[in-house]
């Protein structure tokens, strides 16, 4: 598997931030971790991980879709929804357009269904690129809607958090509200008898992980993902103190007992696949 | 400028003086001086009704976090009888910032859980200033399991900053103890109030926040973020909290007109601090009656209202 | 409630073995902790409980049973069943002759089914003065039958541990199979929706701990009370090294979560019948 | 006086060395030893035979001990097809001494979860020894709820001198998790094969010891204390193991008459450690037959069996 996935065309948006000024955009990019310029197309063939230092740059939610899934066998669903500014939060609206603009997507989830190694599934990808992948009524909105489908259809479900701010202030509570109905949603497919995948990439934290991030029957991270609780910023303001050497960490969680395991991106769906396997899922002719 | 809340309870206090002064004098003297109590006692209600008439957010951010307002264990020993608290996640570790136990309200058993604040220096620091760990988390879901078994219902008080975000708590997966809690009380087949009676911060309060009916007390708040921590980021100034809080949409209104909570319980003039006594008065009649109300629905559908009250929240614009 | 439960006569076998032979027996009884010596009827009126510092002394199964169950409720069940000797282990019948005629006891359990403050409930009591209360089949299968009792009755059963051994290394694997046997019966006990209690004295260790005494819907303990998974013996050969103050107290169990409440003796039952209440257990007429 | 089993092994050993060193002759000279080298493999075999032929609790308990048995994740590797271990307990730890995960035993997917001793100093300390903590019993618990969720059979590998003792063990509730494993085995709705390849420890072993069929290689223990320990307390001198052994009935054909066990696994001629592969084959022969067995029968039989199956177990007088 696994060879050229990006090599038709690169996607929007992804690792802008991370490349620096100087270097000729396209040819080249720049690890954000070990410093190394790679060779963009060999960066790209290794599933965009550093070949220097296996830093695993951020995908965008496309991205993440086309690696995984079947090709061809990803169709997008809920695409017409759009955030709405039920605060009249003051540069909300403006906001939302700098960030679709920036990334591409209309908000910071995609989602719908496809297969993987022939299983039929629903999946849910939130991408960091927009808002930093904060959950609005829209995300959460999605997400609900994705796994229902895949109770409806009984199908497992495959969520990939890619979401460093969790709640998205800018709807207030509202988006705390997110947590409990995506929530809601996968104790249904539970009770269903259903699996439920997690998939957790850098970032993911808060409101996210303290609602479907963590809800999996299995939880997988790539490697070096920050995940946790509150982020930095937060744990400043909280005034933590010193945190241990690889504070939240997938390797962190992993010790700490919260994920099942840290697959390298290019094992990934191996290892999905044995994971669908054993629930069972129904295959799709 | 309207005087901040603390300002105008500083204020108060010194009327309150005033006008036990002149008790004083009327008891020791045997002077007469009830014109004078009575004026003061209405000048007071007038300024009380003033400023607790029309509270803006950042007003009702501060009575909710007011250190003397009842605490869940007060409102504990007010409204029930035979409290028996039982401790423990039978896991790892005891936690202080969250309470539970069985009791009796009126002629019905209930299970109750609810973060817990600490009145004095020595009591907040064992109750961790409300913050609740995950060990608290899984002992409230042990208990409303435990309540589950013998079909008695829950009733859920939140009264906290937020969750506890130390190292440790980290470690024993705060984030994990606070999803699980959200998943399994949509599954718990007995009737579930939650109450804000203070501070209902973020996913700490959600931890215990999943119900049947959502009630807040007049006066406490529901955030997504501190509005000090959202002022923080939005205009990297923590003091323009005031701002946030407006923004925020944190007060029981603005939490009721999105469907978010049901019902809005009256406290006493001037918040629940003044008088304990009328705030679980007026909280414990409301429960008695969401009570009643939720057992006559049968628990399928209680579970599937449950589940499209929380399904349905959330504002969005469908079609491009 | 609780006044003058031993008033009537002294019960066979409790604390003889705290009490110096210097002092009068019958009269006079010393603390085992405090040292304090304690006029015996006030001692006993204040149940067994040091008058000057607190301290909770062992008591015997039927003292147990007194004091908490409704007078003259009390019916024993296989009262028959005694200790085989299935390995032939060297000294282990001499052993049992030897435990039951100091303790008056035919093994380490006594068994049966009464009311508390009106409601009927199975109840089994382990007794630390024969064997340490160490869990033989005898033990194992009155425990299992007395549970499975409250299960068809539709009763609670309340089981109280006074065991420091655990396991009884003289009926070898046997003993160990005692755990699994009446951690089954209540697990049956539980699915059918009925209550089980757990009431933990001095001192409660060991296979005890690993199986029904961790077991209850609501654990309760004596104040001082030695609880835990390995005995002092046990833990110096492991090395454990320096334990915390306190380490297996009852306090430190419900410090550790492990436990709902340390109950003092005189409130006891009162708390029992609260919970009874709670569960809804069934009153007898 | 018989050997022990290790000195015995130490004999064994030079003797290999010198069939190794005939043998290097032939390679190196060129001279036909052929006749040497059979008598030679013939001695040992005739020495395996007798040693292990008649081997004593004793000789059992070395055996089990032996660092060089194949531990469990030998057996997964070359047992199962495409295992996945699944790590943590989600709640507040990871711990070595316990392995989990899926697999497929050959066309079957199944859920393994099982204890793991290391073989060198370093992996020795990161399993603890095969002691497992009470995040070991709880990952032990989640896996199988996992495999419950999916109709996927469990199967159990056992090898641990005994649950971890420690303070931090005492202090996360090692008695409560395997209390609790042991009560929720009894609930589990598909089928559990349980397998005691090494040390059998006590209720460490029991943790996750409760199945529909249970199995012990026949070099293996299981017992309810260390023969050493035993003998510490019995005759208070813990050298007097071999004697406490004999007396504990810690012996696979032991607990097989007790109905503790239902079968005994053949083991390669002087052990598994002489041949991983030939007792893998054994082993999985044994698995396949008995889950062929267990999957004959419906759910509801399976669970009133486990029951009886081990709330027949014991032995006492009846009537006075
Ligand atoms: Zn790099
Ligand atoms: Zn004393």
């Amino acid at each position: 598997m696994a060879n050229g996935w990006f090599g038709k065309k690169r996607l929007p948006g992804a690792e802008v931030q991370e490349a620096p000024p100087s270097i000729p955009d396209g040819l080249w990019t720049q690890c954000g971790k070990c410093r190394e310029v790679l060779f963009a197309r060999e960066w790209e063939r290794n599933l965009k991980v550093c070949t220097k230092c296996g830093h695993h740059f951020r995908l965008t939610a496309p991205e993440r879709i086309a690696m995984l899934l079947d090709e061809e066998s990803f169709v997008e669903i809920d695409g017409d929804l759009t955030s709405a500014n039920p605060l009249n939060f003051p540069g909300y609206d403006d906001k939302i357009r700098r960030h679709g603009a920036a990334s591409g997507l209309k908000d910071a989830v995609v989602s719908g269904h496809g297969t993987l190694d022939g299983y039929a599934l629903s999946v849910a990808v939130t991408d960091a690129h927009f808002m930093r992948g904060a959950m609005g009524s829209v995300v959460g909105e999605r997400i609900s809607r994705a796994v229902e489908l895949a109770t409806q259809r009984r199908t497992p479900v495959l969520l990939i958090s890619g979401s460093g701010g969790g709640a998205r202030m800018e709807e207030g509570l509202l988006s705390l509200m997110q947590m409990a109905k995506t929530s809601a949603s996968i104790a249904r497919h539970h009770d269903a008898g259903l699996m439920t995948i997690i998939l957790l990439t850098d970032p993911s934290l808060a409101g996210i992980m303290a609602s479907w991030g963590s809800l999996g029957d299995v939880l997988l991270a790539e490697p070096g993902a920050q995940i946790g609780f509150v982020g930095e910023r937060v744990s400043q303001q909280a005034h933590l103190g010193k945190v241990p050497q690889g504070f939240q960490s997938s390797e962190f969680q992993l010790t700490h007992g919260q994920i099942d395991q840290v697959v390298h991106r290019k094992d990934l769906r191996d290892t999905l696949t044995l994971l669908l396997e054993f629930a069972g899922a129904p295959g799709v002719a | 400028m309207t005087a901040s809340i603390e300002e105008f309870e500083r204020a108060i206090a010194e009327l309150e003086t005033q006008i036990e002064r002149v008790r004083k004098l009327t008891r020791d003297q045997g002077l007469d001086r009830s014109d004078e109590i009575a004026k003061l006692e209405e000048l007071k209600s007038d300024l009380l009704r003033k400023r607790y008439g029309k509270p803006t957010g950042w007003d009702k951010t501060q009575i909710a976090r007011n250190p003397k307002r009842p605490f869940t264990l007060d409102f504990v020993r007010l409204m029930f009888s035979d409290f028996t608290e039982l401790h423990g996640d039978r896991l790892t570790g005891e936690d202080g910032a969250m309470v539970g136990g069985i009791a009796r309200l009126n002629d019905q058993w209930i299970t109750l859980v609810g973060h817990q604040k600490g009145r004095d220096a020595s009591e907040r620091h064992h109750r961790n200033f409300g913050y609740a760990r995950p060990e608290g988390y899984r002992k409230a879901l042990r208990l409303m399991r435990l309540s589950e078994k013998f079909k008695r219902p829950i009733i859920c008080f939140i009264d906290t900053p937020g969750a506890d975000c130390s190292v440790t708590s980290e470690e024993h997966g705060i984030s994990e103890s606070i999803a699980r809690n959200i998943h399994e009380m949509f599954r718990l087949r007995v009737p579930i109030i939650v109450v804000i009676t203070g501070e209902g911060g973020s996913g700490g309060a959600l931890g215990i926040g999943i119900g049947d009916r959502v009630l807040m007390l007049e006066h406490s708040i529901y955030s997504v973020i501190a509005p000090e921590g959202c002022a923080a980021i939005v205009w990297r100034d923590a003091k323009r909290g005031s701002e946030a809080a407006e923004v925020l949409g944190l007060t029981p209104h603005q939490a009721k007109r999105f469907g978010i909570v049901d019902e809005i319980v009256k406290e006493p003039l001037g918040g629940a601090q003044r008088d304990y006594d009328a705030a679980a008065k007026s909280l414990k009649d409301a429960l008695v009656r969401n009570l009643a109300e939720l057992h006559q629905i049968q628990t399928e559908e209680l579970l599937r209202s449950r589940y499209d009250r929380f399904r349905s929240l959330g504002v969005f614009h469908a079609g491009s």
